[in-house]
């Protein structure tokens, strides 16, 4: 049903997706989502208002465990093994996969306390080890120099853009192999937008990132591989609609959709 | 084009006329809304009037009466003259026992409705529970108390069988306004825990528990103005005796009852009027006391 | 339940070189997942507290109770005389002055309240609200002996001057209620009426509705489910009150002659006689607090029902 | 070291010198005495299901309460006086008046020589040994009408007669005067005699009753000092102040009390 | 200090706006528009978030004195007469110029008392007048066919799109003769989006329309003019600063600021 243009194959996937299947309780949201997601690179999801990006974004990390009632089919393979098998511990598979999302979510403590949450929930508990922790990951968030001074403030006293960057921050404390974005730039100002995109950039050799926008723009200029979900009809589920490298999707989309969705004809 | 438009034409006559026609029994908008504005603010001015008629009633006859040695002295002689420092005393401690056996028993049950109830029978029984335990009258608390905690589970009329009972009457507050505090956090901010690989329970005790004291105190200090505040529950739980309680079985009066047994007996108005004062001087501390809370925690 | 095959073993299969970091995806550890498990059964019978005392407070009161059933039986328990040392212990006349203590508060008590919750929310200035709303707040606080002290000092003695009487009875019971519950009343309306959308209340007034006009056909209406719960929690509160009722009514459990003559009412005779009360006449008391229970409960049984139908 | 106490409970008539007693005695002593007043029904039902050591009661037992083996100590004399409103012209009743007015039947002063106004009955409360003591010396089995007013305290009784001009009620005589109440209450002359210390240990004056300590089986050592105290020369002034009459009163002129 | 490009000229005004100023209570929120509004077409608002758009568009029927605080200067005419002249009753003024909001905001009554109940307010008390109105109104709204048989049903219970229709038939059953539209289709969805439109087209030629958008492409393709409001400096009043025929302004705007935020340049 997808069409996929020069898509990452088997064997460049970090994270190879099946015939997946998704329900809110009785409302299927998403249908036979097939796709893999390369290693190390960034993939963007696009389409328009609730067509299931976030869903599926957070299906990726098992955050929809929490929202009674959800239910999943298919396969979803992090590295080869199946992150819904059974048994396997969502708790260990998010300290893998971390998340930022739209909203900047400092927790209401110290932007110290914020970096070495992580750190901590594994057991670190040696001063100097988070002192170290601390550090590096808010030197690669981009934001040692603007906080090294006041490292006992709020985090939520930081501007929006610092915000997100301190989740950020706070997300490469725990080391995850990859980094879920759900419009991480839709609530920040731009030049904070301007910030998150180059820290991104200089992130994706060492991870994979994937990063779900509404803005075409965004999209364009900072994803390798592009996704297009959709949902055509209210009710029914939505699904991945075409996949395949940035370049090719933006400007040369195989589907009438995406074409129409990409030229601003609807959404 | 010629057809879809004349729809709409004669539309618009049909609903001119209509309106036109019902005009003329327009009664003065005008009149009604200023007579009936103004009976909205006397209602609001007659509340407020009466509330502060009893506010200022009981501090202009109880201030005359209010002294250290009031405060500090223990009741004397044929007519109680003297202080009341044994009935403030017996309700400190027993608010305070009530506190420490509600607190952790409503927060832990607020925690498990709010982070761990899936949405069902048990949690709407457990709502209809506490809303219930909420609007029990306090004599029929006073009852079960006696009944259960004074002579059933022998704890005689004491501090403790005040305080049980008293915790019960405290619980629902106490667990409501937590649920609301635990369900105001953010569900942004868990998510953030939860994406750095938190368990439910260190979501909840590192994020959750820690972002929500403000409102979960402010809690606490309204249910503890209603227990301080609370007769019917005592009378016949702690007993009446005038004394220092020093263990959780020893008896005591509280200054709700101590006032009750004044009024009653009418011979020492005086000091009727003082413990009235001190008591809602108490009361209405705790209760802005929680209001700056809350305000602090938003 | 551990079933390491569900996952495949990434040596056996990996592709060439990309398995950097490549490890399996750890499995619920059995600590962890006792731990979460006992702590989460702790919650639980935490909240389980509230369920057991109702039933308890229900049980308990109830097997005091029981030889109501037995002994003086349904129907002279629901009988008009009240004489325990005559061994009558007829609940009708209390009963019926509980409900016209009631009544007659709710009738004084509900216009003022709501009236000045509307005031407050959709009339007043700001400034001054913020300075009675939290007055109003506030003296939702003050307890109920306080009133029935006011009650007895101010009230009655004024009722007994008009009346010419000795003051006690349902018109004072009336006052004291009134005033008590006006403040429960007003924050829960205030509740309601802020929990209704700012935008209707626009498009009431870009209709070219006069403020009176929006309030009682729209927001009224819209906040009807919220209201009717403050007023079902006032009745509540003014069928449950004890000590101020017992401080103004006269405490003679009889059919009143009129509004100013004595009467007793459920909760005040139990707060009077349960001192001293012993054998068939405890029981009977144990019974007006079964029927007190009831009665509150099924209140709030309507006003969840009704929440309900307001969520619809 | 275990400080033990004694609990004493019941008539609120014997409130003020069961609370002095214990004050002076807990000073000489250091043994607590928690005093509590709900009534003498309150104490006796107390002491008999163990939650006091001692009842305060101002009526002597009933026949229900004869077979729960208490021991009766009476500690004081008192009279019940009948009393009304200061602008109320009538100044004395019969017993049998007083039975027919509190029965309902007589219901307007005017029948009683007083102004046209009718008769507001003030009664005490069924815990109440002061109304039971009412009941046997003044009712005499006749029922008390059910509509008058019932009060939990012999204060409330005084304060409300003090302020209705048709009120008519009935308090311990030592009661009537108080330095604390800024209100006065008048008392009628009962079968023409007057309440007086006199009059009521010589047994003249019909309404009067003995102040009784309840003991269940052998009380504790501190009860049973507590209970001497009470009884010794020490507390006559005190109980004298509080307007009864001490037992010695009617030891010293040799007359028994009914 | 505003720029004008074949913008309507007072003869052709349904409201003339002359050296319009607006507070909130300190805050100076709008300066110096001069403007007049066409009659019986469709004017459209656009500018950034924050540039007083709706705070203009509620000074023309006197939603903002339900604001404490707030005060205009200037003269805003509505037919020739001053709308903040002394004695004009807003309470009449409301029911000649009718606003539909960006949220759907039906009563929670039936849908037959929703369009009931501004008759019912001018005293129309006939049931088989206001039969006739209320089933006029739905038709005019487009909403006759989907709810005819259920005029019963509560308002809340229609689709968004639908209880959007449902408030403009709320609003056509005073006779508005102008109609003010803030944002109304932000919140519903495409198809309702597209009704929404074909309806303002049908209503334009006897009513005159504002309405507030930030959908460039929507205020391209239905409005006649196009009114660009800015605020230049955060805190200091926003003001007009181009107004025309929509299409000089979307195809050749001669203000440097018009054409940056036309082209996406922020905003
Ligand atoms: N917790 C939930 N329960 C039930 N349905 C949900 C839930 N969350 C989302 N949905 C539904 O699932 C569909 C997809 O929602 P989702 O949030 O994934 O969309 P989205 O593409 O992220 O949209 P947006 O761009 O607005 O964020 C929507 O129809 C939404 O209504
Ligand atoms: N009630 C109010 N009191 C004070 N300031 C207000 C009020 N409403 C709006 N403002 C301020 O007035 C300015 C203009 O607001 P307005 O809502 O008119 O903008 P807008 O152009 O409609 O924005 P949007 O596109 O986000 O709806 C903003 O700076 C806003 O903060
Ligand atoms: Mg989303
Ligand atoms: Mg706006
Ligand atoms: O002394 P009593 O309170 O029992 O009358």
């Amino acid at each position: 049903m997808s069409t996929y243009q020069s898509a990452p194959d088997a064997s460049m996937a970090a994270i190879a997706i099946r015939d997946f299947e998704f329900w809110y309780s009785e409302f299927h949201a998403l249908t036979e989502v097939n796709m893999n997601i390369a290693k190390d690179s960034i993939t963007a999801f696009i389409g328009p208002s609730g067509c299931g990006k976030s869903t599926f974004l957070r299906c990726v990390n098992r955050m929809n465990d929490l929202i009674e009632g959800t239910h999943v089919e298919g396969r979803m393979e992090l590295d080869g093994s199946d992150i819904y098998a059974e048994g396997v511990d969502p708790v260990d598979l998010r300290r893998r996969v971390g998340m930022i999302f739209q909203q900047p979510n400092p927790f209401p403590k110290s932007i110290y306390e914020n970096v070495a949450f992580g750190p901590r929930l594994q057991g670190v508990t040696k001063k100097s080890d988070l002192d170290d922790i601390v550090e590096e990951s808010l030197k690669r968030a981009n934001l040692w120099k603007e906080v090294s001074s006041q490292l006992g403030k709020d985090g939520l006293a930081l501007s929006g853009g610092q915000q997100q960057r301190l989740c950020i921050a706070r997300v490469l404390a725990v080391q995850p192999d990859v980094l879920l974005m759900d419009e991480p730039c839709s609530a920040i100002d731009p030049t904070s937008v301007q910030k998150v995109e180059d820290l991104m950039a200089e992130l994706a050799p060492q991870m994979t990132i994937v990063i779900v926008t509404h803005n075409m723009q965004q999209a364009a200029r900072i994803s390798d591989y592009t996704a297009f979900f959709l949902q055509e009809v209210a009710g029914e589920p939505a699904t991945l609609i075409e996949y395949g490298q940035t370049d090719s999707i933006f400007t040369s989309p195989m589907d009438q959709r995406t074409e129409d969705y990409i030229t601003g004809r609807f959404g | 084009m010629a057809s879809e438009m004349r729809e709409p034409i004669s539309s618009r006559e049909r609903i001119k006329r209509a309106l036109a026609r019902g005009a003329v029994h327009r009664v003065s908008k005008e009149t009604s809304n200023a007579v009936m504005l103004g009976v909205f603010r006397a209602a609001a001015y007659i509340t407020v009037f009466v509330l502060v008629a009893i506010l200022g009633y009981v501090l202009v006859n109880g201030i005359p009466n209010i002294s250290l040695e009031f405060i500090f002295g223990w009741p004397e002689g044929v007519n109680a003259e003297g202080g009341i420092w044994p009935a403030i005393v017996s309700t400190v401690y027993v608010t305070a026992l009530a506190m420490l056996i509600c607190t952790p028993v409503a927060v832990l049950a607020a925690v498990y409705l709010a982070e761990y109830a899936k949405q069902g029978h048990l949690v709407e029984i457990i709502r209809y529970a506490a809303d219930t335990l909420a609007s029990v009258p306090s004599i029929v608390m006073g009852l079960f108390g006696y009944a259960l905690f004074v002579e059933t589970m022998g704890f005689g009329l004491s501090m403790l069988s005040a305080a049980l009972a008293l915790a019960l009457l405290m619980l629902p507050i106490v667990m409501r306004t937590t649920e609301e505090a635990i369900r105001a956090v953010p569900r942004y901010i868990r998510w953030g825990a939860y994406g750095l690989g938190a368990t439910k329970w260190q979501v909840v005790s590192k994020i959750v528990l820690p972002g929500a004291f403000g409102r979960i105190a402010t809690g606490i200090v309204l249910a503890i103005g209603r227990a301080i505040g609370e007769t019917a529950v005592v009378l016949y739980t702690m007993g009446q005796a005038i004394n220092l309680p020093v263990t959780p079985l020893d008896s005591g009066r509280p200054m709700t009852v101590h006032l009750y047994l004044l009024a009653n007996d009418g011979i020492n108005m005086n000091a009727a009027y003082g413990t009235a004062l001190l008591l809602v001087i108490i009361i209405l501390t705790f209760n802005l006391f929680a209001r700056y809370l809350s305000r602090k925690g938003k | 339940m551990d079933e390491p095959d569900a996952v495949t073993d990434p040596t056996e299969d990996g592709p060439n070189g990309l398995d950097r970091d490549r490890r399996r995806l750890a499995l619920v550890s059995h600590g962890t997942y006792m731990k979460e498990r006992g702590l989460q059964c702790l919650f639980f019978a935490c909240a389980l507290v509230a369920v057991i005392t109702v039933v308890l407070i229900f049980a308990f009161t109830m097997i005091e109770a029981a030889p109501v059933f037995s002994d003086i039986g349904i129907g002279e328990f629901f009988g008009l005389r009240w004489a325990p040392t005559e061994g009558s212990f007829g609940i009708a006349a209390l009963a019926a002055g509980s409900g016209v203590v009631t009544l007659g508060a709710l009738v004084l008590g509900v216009p003022l309240g709501i009236g000045t919750a509307v005031y407050l929310t959709e009339i007043a200035t700001e400034r001054v609200r913020g300075i009675v709303s939290p007055a109003v707040d506030l003296l939702a606080g003050i307890p109920s002996i306080i009133y029935g002290f006011f009650g007895m000092v101010i009230i009655r003695p004024f009722v007994a001057a008009v009346s010419g009487g000795l003051g006690f009875g349902a018109l004072t019971a009336w006052f004291v209620l009134a005033i008590m519950i006006v403040p429960t009343i007003t924050t829960l309306t205030m509740d309601a009426l802020r929990s209704i959308p700012m935008g209707i209340r626009e498009a009431s007034f870009a209709m070219g509705a006069t403020k009176w006009q929006t309030i009682y056909k729209v927001v009224l209406p819209a906040a009807r489910f919220g209201i009717v719960d403050a007023i079902v929690l006032g009745m509540g509160r003014a069928i449950g009150e004890t000590m101020a009722v017992l401080m103004v009514v006269g405490n003679a459990p009889v059919i009143p002659g009129s509004v100013t003559s004595p009467i007793s009412t459920l909760t005040s005779q139990i707060a009077l006689d349960m001192s001293y009360a012993s054998g068939l006449h405890r029981t009977a008391l144990f019974a007006m607090g079964v029927v007190l229970f009831v009665i509150s409960a099924s209140l709030v049984g309507f006003v969840r029902l009704l929440s309900k139908m307001g969520r619809r | 070291q275990v400080s033990e106490h004694v609990t004493v409970s019941g008539s609120t008539t014997c409130l003020p010198i069961a609370e002095i007693a214990a004050e002076n005695f807990k000073q000489r002593t250091s043994t607590d005495v928690l005093v509590s007043g709900l009534g003498s029904s309150a104490g006796i039902e107390a002491v008999s299901n163990g939650t006091a050591d001692i009842a305060t009661s101002s009526r002597d037992l009933n026949d229900d309460e004869r077979s729960l083996g208490l021991t009766p100590i009476p500690i004081a004399h008192d009279g019940i006086a009948i009393i009304v409103n200061t602008s109320n012209p009538v100044n004395r009743v019969t017993t049998e008046q007083l039975r027919r007015i509190y029965a309902g039947q007589i219901t307007n002063w005017s029948e009683l020589g007083g102004d046209d106004e009718p008769i507001q009955l003030v009664n005490r409360d069924e815990a109440s040994g002061t109304r039971e003591a009412f009941n046997t010396l003044v009712m005499k089995k006749v029922p008390f009408d059910r509509r008058a007013a019932v009060l939990p305290g012999t204060g409330q009784v005084r304060d409300v007669v003090s302020r209705s001009k048709g009120a008519i009620g009935y308090i311990s005589m030592g009661f009537v005067k108080s330095s604390f109440a800024d209100t006065e209450v008048k008392t009628l002359d009962v079968d023409g005699i007057k309440a007086t210390e006199e009059t009521v240990t010589s047994g003249v004056y019909p309404i009067s009753r003995d102040l009784y300590f309840f003991v269940k089986g052998t009380p504790s050592e501190a009860a049973r000092r507590y209970i001497d105290y009470m009884l010794s020369d020490q507390m006559d002034a005190m109980i004298r102040e509080a307007g009864f009459i001490p037992m010695s009163a009617s030891k010293d002129t040799g007359n028994e009390v009914s």
